[in-house]
């Protein structure tokens, strides 16, 4: 019942989104659209997708977006907008996809050929033969280890991409000048400063939490990743971007990000010398259990390593690329006038 | 280390792209992505003979069986591609150093080539593949580094040509995502040797059908079909020329392998043929694309927009023999993607060195240009030649299955159109060598050399192969031959 | 009948709401939104599709028979996480289209590239 | 024993409960932003943990009970700050709270002079 009210939610907020002019009331509804979603998959029991779209398509994608409207302007001017052959294609997909739903097996149907042909192997014979509880960590991690090796190939691709479109030769600012703006800036943000001080180590040591447990309950390498990320980019917006930058400098975050994919890649090197398939990890150490163990181990830690790099690198090219267009404008005005 | 050689192909070319990253200095990076790709391509030779003489290959990842972990299957038509998508990134890779230096600035050259190892990656990994939805999250790998690729042209309309193509790119792959699902849903199952068998019994309900619309809608949009094609040629056009030389031959043809994949192995040739007017439909489409898309390639006067265009005429020839759907029509069509990856990237690599030397592809940049770069111009002119299908070149070799295969049918009137579309081929191929060779060239660019040698060598060993695969074609002919024979179930 | 698909036609409203942005609407900020739109809402379909009335999360604990199908979930999370991803490139060409056009309206750009178009054109009568 | 724990848990949902309704008919009904700040303020510290205590009242098992002292604390420390910034934010961009007629111009004569003031950074 609970899926009904909140699959209605999800559709005022879809009409919703599309009459909005303001872009800023238009990102944040998006934000509200990835956690009515999020909770969503809870209700449908889909823990782990759950904890990944609330951080993900609720947390970064709406920050990263909002970083880019402070560049490009709030407001989205409708001249005309060709509503009429949009609406006609929508109307026909729509159509042929109300057409297509006709002849699927209900809801929640116990009997239906999903849950009768590959998917109960995984929930029986998954304890046996990788003896981990989270099942979706399991073939996440071992059974369909190359999807997930394929998709922390996909992460890694958009932060070269990110790098390759934004990314500039720095000029060294002067130390001094780092000073003058962490002084402006902690005179504006005093109180939120503290709280995130109190805050920060707790969320770096939940990050880690939710790497580590990923094989007993919710959690893994992409939504710890994704927290550790948070927790440095709410201290370089907090603490400025040139002492954040200090701490963590860039060249050492895209090493991680390349170190990442290729731990992975060895991982499943390793099996293959050692004699099995690629990503066996019967063949990891001696006992087939403790394999899979040690295999689903470095793999978490080798997603969670390049997600969060990633996640950073992306941001701090964003907000790199704003303070540079921010200078640009404060030359540019003050030699006009 | 034989029997790894099919996960092999992939790997080789994905660890290749972080160790790049970790490089700095870029000379040393091409180097180094030049001898992964000739080991790729290597590795591609082995697996095609492998195949040729045992038959299909199966590797199952992480040692589970095929339904349950993810499964590789490589036969004829997978090693065909692979062998023409690492030749191609091989050849591209020679001109690639000296391109980009005039096009893409000194910082990010490193970027350039672990986004063009990983677009590489991609490609092989969509074709080796046996998992249908592996095949969507690789299609993400290299449709998203082209799009990285494509925005790093120098000119500021790549970057709306590269948003426009993401547009269309992430719209087709959800159409993807959104077919495997409802397939997924029926069946049970995501392996594409296991959604053969098990989807003739569902094959009459309105889901499978659904399933098999929005497949096919979502890989005609990454194959630029007539209706689709708006995204290419800006694509190509501002894109940097050697980014234009390597997807202009390589991934469109993907994508008809998997249109090929998905109609005949997935959903079997009765269901594709029969249930859905999927041959009248595509012979129309593609006809129509090739008329509209040669006429408008007249009208421009950007040579790679020319070209962009009569790339999506030469993907209508392809489709016209795919819809035939008998082995010949298919022979023909496996043919043309090999034939057409031969011509286009010549010429495109021919554009590269142009535009190296004058820095635009302007018609009136060609005023004159056969005295002045006489190699790269009579390069253009002899894949040229083969794009119209004169004999002694492959042009010819596929316009003749072609036309057999349509006589064998005894459709004529498409005989004839084809005909008739390859003289407008010759229009606008005239115009650009009337301008080279009968024109003087133009004041300014009077003191115009040859292009560098880097760019020659992969010019003239493509337009060689041109020539030489329109004599010899044992090596084409018999493995698309075989290849086409596999798919409709008659292996010898 | 109507339970048992309301999920999916929900979807599947959400689903031509998404296209609809993405087409319809020009500014290039509202196209991202509607992208994201589309994708969550393939996602759901996934994710309704893997539950089973009376299943709990799959997390194996010993008192528990019944559990939903853990496939679609362990897609899904493939799934957002490329859709992330091609957000994030998306944004980064918005920032670069916003500098080098000025703009992010769609006309506009159009009518800057056509009128590009143009003045190359006298030039080459010229 | 048991009945006054089930009471008082059952007390502290109540009324955490009535502060959230109270909180969500306040947004609707009140006249200008930052009252309406005030509201939220009010459902998300008070209201959540007051429905927090009555939940650990009721918990049995006590790794329950250690999770929700720990969820109790974040939202006593997160929520003031939230609703600071927002306050903070709103008025860095010049919304003026909506106040009776002549404290109206008095007020917005000393915010223009500190505003000028203070180098904006």
């Amino acid at each position: 019942m609970i899926d009904i009210v909140l699959l209605t939610l999800l559709l005022v907020v879809a009409i919703a989104i599309i009459r909005m002019k303001d872009l800023f009331a238009v990102i944040m509804l998006s934000g509200i659209y990835g956690l009515l979603s999020a909770s969503f998959f809870v209700a449908m029991d889909a823990v782990d997708v759950a904890f990944t779209e609330a951080a993900v398509g609720a947390g970064i994608s709406t920050l990263l977006m909002l970083v880019v409207i402070t560049m490009t302007g709030r407001s989205e001017n409708t001249t005309r907008h060709k509503p009429f052959p949009a609406l006609l294609l929508v109307v026909i997909t729509g159509g042929l996809l109300i057409y297509g739903t006709l002849d699927m097996p209900y809801f929640g149907s116990a009997d239906a050929p999903v849950h009768s042909h590959v998917a109960p192997r995984y929930i029986n014979d998954s304890m046996q033969e990788i003896g981990i509880p989270n099942i979706v960590t399991s073939i996440l991690a071992s059974y369909r280890a190359f999807d997930t090796f394929g998709e922390l190939v996909v992460i890694f691709t958009a932060g070269v991409g990110v790098l390759a479109l934004l990314s500039i030769v720095r000029r060294p600012i002067k130390g001094d000048k780092i000073a003058a703006v962490n002084d402006s800036m902690h005179e504006q943000h005093l109180v939120i400063r503290i709280v995130t001080k109190i805050l920060l180590p707790f969320i770096l040591l939940f990050a880690l939490y939710v790497q580590f447990h990923g094989d007993f309950g919710p959690g893994g390498g992409f939504q710890a990743g994704v927290i550790f990320a948070a927790a440095i980019i709410l201290y370089a917006m907090l603490f400025g971007l040139s002492t954040a930058r200090i701490v963590i400098n860039q060249a050492f975050i895209q090493l991680i990000a390349a170190t990442g994919v290729l731990l992975y890649g060895c991982v499943g090197l390793v099996s293959l010398l050692n004699g099995g398939n690629f990503f066996d990890y019967n063949f990891l150490s001696n006992d087939a259990i403790a394999g899979q163990h040690l295999g689903i181990l470095l793999i978490e830690w080798a997603v969670g390593c390049t997600v969060a790099s990633v996640m950073i690198i992306i941001f701090f090219n964003f907000a790199d690329y704003r303070e540079r267009q921010l200078s640009n404008e404060n030359q540019h005005n003050q030699e006009s006038p | 280390m034989i029997s790894h050689l099919p996960v092999l192909q992939v790997i080789v070319p994905l660890m290749a792209a972080p160790i790049c990253l970790i490089f700095k200095r870029a000379q040393l990076v091409w180097l180094f992505s030049l001898l992964v790709s000739g080991l790729t391509f290597l590795i591609s030779i082995l697996l095609l003979q492998q195949v040729m003489t045992s038959g299909v290959l199966s590797y199952e990842l992480g040692g589970w069986q095929a339904p349950w972990g993810i499964e590789y299957r490589i036969d004829k038509l997978n090693a065909f591609l692979l062998l023409i998508i690492s030749a191609i990134s091989t050849i591209v890779l020679f001109a690639a150093q000296t391109s980009i230096e005039k096009e893409i600035d000194k910082n990010k050259h490193t970027l350039f080539y672990v986004l063009y190892l990983l677009s590489l990656t991609g490609m092989l990994g969509i074709v080796a593949t046996g998992d249908a939805f592996n095949v969507f999250v690789f299609l993400e790998i290299s449709s998203l580094s082209s799009y990285a690729l494509i925005a790093m042209g120098k000119n500021k309309r790549a970057l709306w040509a590269s948003y426009q193509y993401l547009i269309m790119g992430t719209i087709g792959a959800t159409f993807i995502l959104i077919g495997v699902g409802l397939m997924y849903q029926m069946t049970g199952t995501l392996n594409m040797q296991d959604l053969s068998q098990r989807l003739p019994e569902v094959a009459q309900t309105r889901t499978v059908f659904t399933a098999f619309a929005f497949v096919i809608v979502g890989v005609c949009l990454k194959l630029a079909l007539f209706p689709l094609h708006h995204w290419l040629p800006n694509a190509y056009a501002y894109a940097p020329s050697i980014v234009t030389a390597f997807f202009a031959a390589t991934a469109t043809k993907v994508a008809i392998y998997l249109l090929i994949r998905l109609t005949f192995s997935v959903f079997g040739l009765s269901f594709s043929f029969t249930t859905i007017p999927l041959q009248s439909l595509f012979m129309a489409l593609g006809l129509i694309g090739i008329f509209i898309a040669s006429i408008s390639a007249i009208y421009q006067n950007n040579i790679k927009h020319l070209f962009a265009y009569s790339s999506i005429a030469q993907i209508g020839y392809m489709i016209v023999g795919f819809s035939i759907s008998t082995v010949t029509g298919l022979t023909a069509t496996l043919l043309h993607v090999f034939n057409h990856a031969l011509m286009k990237c010549a010429i495109f690599l021919a554009l590269a060195a142009v535009m190296y030397r004058l820095d635009d592809v302007q018609l009136n940049n060609f005023h004159g240009l056969g005295r002045q770069m006489p190699l790269t111009m009579a390069a253009i002119v002899v894949a040229g030649l083969s794009l119209i299908g004169m004999p002694l070149t492959v042009g010819f070799v596929s316009k003749w299955y072609l036309l057999s295969a349509l006589l064998e049918q005894g459709w004529w009137p498409v005989a004839v159109l084809i005909l008739l579309a390859a003289i407008l081929t010759v229009v606008y191929l005239w115009r650009i060598i009337e301008v080279a060779y009968f024109k003087q060239p133009l004041v300014d660019n009077a003191a115009v050399k040859e292009a560098p040698i880097l760019f020659l060598v992969p010019i003239w060993t493509l337009t060689i192969a041109n020539i030489y695969f329109g004599i010899d074609t044992r090596l084409s002919v018999q493995v698309a031959q075989a290849a086409a024979q596999s798919l409709f179930g008659l292996t010898p | 009948m109507l339970i048992g698909l309301f999920n999916n036609w929900i979807v599947v409203i959400l689903m031509m709401i998404g296209l609809y942005i993405v087409i319809a609407h020009g500014n290039l900020i509202k196209k991202i939104v509607g992208l994201t739109l589309f994708q969550t809402s393939v996602f759901i379909f996934y994710i309704s599709m893997a539950k089973v009335v009376g299943g709990t999360a799959p997390i194996l604990a010993d008192d528990i028979i019944q559990y939903s199908n853990p496939l679609p979930h362990a897609l899904i999370l493939t799934a957002i996480v490329v859709g992330i991803a091609t957000i994030a490139l998306a944004l980064s060409l918005v920032i670069r289209i916003k500098a080098a056009y000025g703009s992010i309206e769609e006309e506009e750009i159009q009518r800057q590239d056509n009128q590009i178009q143009a003045d190359k054109k006298e030039r080459k009568q010229a | 024993m048991d009945i006054v724990i089930n009471f008082s848990s059952g007390l502290c949902l109540f009324i955490g409960s009535f502060l959230c309704v109270s909180g969500g008919i306040g947004i609707l009904r009140f006249p200008d932003f930052y009252t309406r700040m005030h509201a939220v303020g009010v459902t998300g510290t008070l209201g959540a943990a007051m429905i927090l205590i009555g939940l650990m009242l009721h918990s049995t098992d006590l790794l329950v009970f250690a999770k929700l002292v720990m969820i109790l604390l974040l939202t006593l420390l997160l929520s003031p700050t939230t609703s600071h910034v927002l306050a903070k934010a709103a008025l860095h961009n010049g919304l003026m709270p909506k106040l009776s007629q002549n404290t109206l111009e008095q007020s917005s004569l000393d915010l223009k002079s500190k505003e000028t003031a203070s180098s904006k950074f």
